[in-house]
């Protein structure tokens, strides 16, 4: 495990103060608790506060998209692990402004549980809570059972577009709207090439041999839909981009928004080798690409692998997805 | 003390049984958990109900069913495993059914362990049959109902209901698991026993062996 | 090697492909050559053009900083190789606006040769060419040989300074000015846990040890200062750091800005961990941070490791760091 | 054509001939490369001058040196290595000082050898006796400035030049590399041959050879 850290107990809390410690003024944690995390600064009165959380692991995701235009809060929980629901409370009741909080976060058993527990302990509290899922892999359930599916990086859409609407204080009902519709008009599909190691575990939670990736396969591991051998960028899109052109289905004349993620140690350079056969692809399909996204949106800490994501675009979503947001992990202006 | 209800105090007494219950219990829980899981349960519970009983030791609620559910909420504080979380909703929902009341009879405690259980399914999402603590937990409660209509005093329909759910844990030992770490085991979890459901039926355990004089 | 590529050769034509099919209209070749990069759309009139460039490998390094606020032009050479005078010169013709061009770039001998030769061939040209050297790197030779040190990822700071003065439209006598006040007050140390493989080569350039580090060594896999056992990150950090401050010497009292580097495959939980100790230590020595960059800005494809580099800052650099950038790789509001 | 001087024509061929060289020793200079480098250079240097013969070919140049000058512009294009551009700085900057002569006699080779060995030192910041192309060319660029003081014919300059350059290749044998890739091997690399020297040696030999009939 070649990690920097300094005790594997200590992973989770370190890396928090330094993100506290980098960003001053722009986070703050609440209830003295480092694992609940807000936006700095006095909250918008009105406003719709937007929550996300999971595990730890998965940086920029929750907490590095608090910020403008984006989220109002995370909890934070150990590596894949979710944080419990008192400390969504917290998390809850530190952002509600008087318009309600909107939930949005993956389709994770823990995380589920837990957050509906603290939708009940906020309703006790006569906080509105409304919840979105993200459920955009494609790979982890066929689309008869889409309740079943987990989110990856296409929640980035969600928190875009419904960060987006609450930053022009629409009513909850309004921003869970847009997040339902971003939800509904994403999908996803990844590719691993190697293992992560949980800090406090020591060892990879699964091997994969030397010549081998596996596609589908999910953000903590979870089992894809075909291990082989690796095979050129251009085939492995090959596969991945029709499983998710069908499952919407994306057809000519759609226009969508772009997101190829990497999965934590590969390189920029590799995410755009895969990009450019999407690109074509798309482009002999008749579906035009509005915008692109390439970088780090949804990550397994050390884990080798991409992700892309499609999000169909109307003239709503459009408008959502270009409007500026600023977090200290993510900064778009006006497209 | 009356043996006829729980009382504010007897509701303490009941979830400080159970937690010595946990703590006794604690490898068998590893273990089990281990077979078809992670293993956590066995940290998780004990951990779970030393707040619950931390908090009840201590408790300013007016009610036994007030202090059952913000015992739940201390659980759900401490241990927000899968587990934890069920049983925190357990006891919040529970709880909340009987708040009114002043002391717990019979009937005030089939009320508890049926919105316990109610609280419980609509929170994991999951029906009768699924391999869960539901499985131990439900006979419990339809066990209690029985006792109540037949106009039963707390300490045999306790103990009924103990025995119901030692039985209804058994026979989710013949069932799949569908839910959780275990579910990815499917087929071979058949014949093994649930941990989930041994916690139910420690529950029941404690809260009977609590009225024992 | 697991990488996402098709053949080893087209590793750097595939991605510059990609670059351009995912941000249309912000960057364009010139010159017929994927090589040659310039920022999309009508040049400024009279605003100085930087240039940049270098070996590929490195992203964001070097194209992702053209942009709003940055970068004019790059020519980009194959992994780790120089592009060619040539490639230099047409880049340079691409973004001359009447008022000069400056040269940024790492100190490495290949890129100095070219880039001199081009310098040389633009002046055949009639246009005015001058060039400030990154050789931020405090491993790569001691101070007293300053002129032989390597450019690594502090030289984000001169990019950053001369393209805010730029964007004002200085000419280019202070635009080159403000670049040298930053390659004197900019110092960054890095350290590897493991090393890359050059796709056209197929296998590490160098081997490091299941437990070893390599703290000095640079981003192609230049040797570094000392060789060792891996040790926690605060121990990491609590060499690195010394090592910087005593080297400018940043002293009590003065104002930086810190960037802490990924060299690739660490992930950004691993890198705030770093940060955190950074902060401690600095506070600790009456030294304020002013901002601070945590993120990818000089990478080796995905060779595990960080660096942290400081900026000594007075008005003048404070304001230019926190003029506002935009490109598709570092996007900046006005801090 | 005189071999007096080298006319526009006679440049060329003189290119030529060393392109013929570098193709020939193409092996040879993988080989030293690779003791002390990379091996690129038997790939770089024939197509280094493959470029400056084709351009010389077909030049439109109206003297030898503005020629020899846009020769080198070509070299940089096709061979952007170390050597490859240091040899293209020498083609440019020997070119542009005699870029007026329509005619090269023995004083203006002096000239564009003495120019193309000081631009070579000035783009590779280094000096005589680091173990470099220029430790052959120095000695040539001196030979041909003591036949031009003696007023010798550029057949016998360029052939005095030659073994000038090709002592010093041997001398360079003994020094230590100070630049590139080299540089890492230190002390190792003495008594071993510089590549480089080896291509500055066959350059005179080229030229040299161009004039021979
Ligand atoms: N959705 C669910 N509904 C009810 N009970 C569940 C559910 N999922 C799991 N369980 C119960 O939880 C037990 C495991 O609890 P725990 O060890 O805390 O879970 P884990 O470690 O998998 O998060 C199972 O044995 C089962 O009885
Ligand atoms: N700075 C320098 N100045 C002059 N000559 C140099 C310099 N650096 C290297 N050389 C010469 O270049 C030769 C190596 O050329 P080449 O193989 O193209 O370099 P590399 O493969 O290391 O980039 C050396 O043998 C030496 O003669
Ligand atoms: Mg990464
Ligand atoms: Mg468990
Ligand atoms: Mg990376
Ligand atoms: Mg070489």
């Amino acid at each position: 495990m070649k990690k920097f850290l300094n005790e594997a107990e200590r992973f989770v809390p370190d890396m928090i103060e330094g993100i506290l410690a980098a960003h001053p003024g722009r986070l703050a944690s609440v209830a003295d608790d480092l694992h609940c995390l807000v936006k700095g600064g006095p909250k918008t009165p009105n406003k719709v506060g937007i929550a996300s959380g999971g595990g730890s692991g998965h940086l920029p995701l929750f907490l590095g998209y608090i910020g403008d235009g984006l989220l109002d809060g995370c909890s934070i929980g150990d590596v894949f692990q979710s944080p419990s629901a008192d400390q969504m409370l917290e998390v809850t009741r530190a952002i509600d402004a008087g318009a309600g909080v909107l939930y949005i976060y993956g389709n994770y058993g823990g995380d589920v549980l837990n957050f509906d527990m603290a939708t009940e302990m906020a309703s006790m509290e006569d906080i509105t809570v409304e919840t979105v899922l993200g459920a955009d892999d494609v790979a982890s359930a066929p689309k008869t059972e889409g309740q079943k599916r987990r989110g990856v990086a296409g929640i980035f859409y969600l928190f875009k577009c419904a960060g987006a609407l609450a930053a022009e204080l629409a009513p909850l009902a309004e921003v869970k709207r847009v997040a339902e519709k971003a939800a509904a008009n994403v999908r996803t599909m990844g590719v691993a090439l190697t293992p992560c190691i949980v800090p406090q575990v020591g060892k990879p939670g699964f091997e994969l041999g030397e010549g081998e990736m596996e596609i589908g396969m999910g953000i903590h591991g979870e089992r894809g839909i075909r291990r082989g051998p690796l095979v050129t960028a251009d085939t492995i899109v090959d596969e991945m981009l029709p499983a998710i052109l069908d499952d919407l289905p994306y057809e000519r004349g759609d226009e969508v928004s772009v997101l190829v993620n990497g999965l934590g140690a590969t390189p920029k350079e590799e995410l755009y080798i895969l990009f450019r056969r999407v690109a074509r692809e798309l482009q002999q399909r008749g579906i035009t690409i509005f915008n692109t996204y390439v970088g780090e949106f949804a990550t397994s800490m050390e884990m080798a692998g991409a992700s892309i994501s499609l999000l169909k675009l109307d003239d709503e979503l459009k408008r959502l997805v270009s409007r500026p947001a600023d977090t200290p992990f993510f900064s778009q202006p006006q497209l | 003390m009356s043996m006829d209800v729980l009382d504010l105090y007897g509701a303490a007494g009941a979830v400080h049984a159970v937690r010595l219950l946990m703590d006794e219990h604690r490898d068998r829980l590893v273990a089990l958990d281990q077979a078809i899981g992670d293993g956590d349960l066995g940290l998780t519970m004990p951990k779970a109900f030393a707040a619950a009983d931390d908090y009840a030791a201590s408790a300013s609620a007016v009610t036994p069913g007030k202090m059952l559910m913000q015992a739940g909420m201390a659980m759900a504080k401490a241990a927000p495993s899968t587990m934890g979380t069920l049983v925190a909703t357990g006891f919040m929902r529970g709880g909340k059914a009987v708040a009114e009341a002043a002391a717990l009879d019979t009937s005030g405690l089939a009320s508890f362990f049926r919105a316990f259980t109610a609280g419980i399914m609509e929170r994991g999402k999951t029906q009768l049959g699924n391999k869960t603590v539901v499985d131990a937990l439900d006979p419990a409660a339809t066990a209690l109902e029985a006792a109540a209509a037949r106009g039963t005093d707390i300490r045999t329909a306790l103990a009924e209901a103990a025995t119901a759910a030692e039985h209804g844990r058994t026979a989710a030992r013949q069932m799949m698991s569908q839910h959780g770490k275990a579910a990815v085991f499917r087929e071979q979890t058949i014949g093994i026993d649930d941990p989930g459901a041994a916690v139910g039926a420690l529950i029941l355990q404690g809260f009977a062996a609590s009225v024992q004089t």
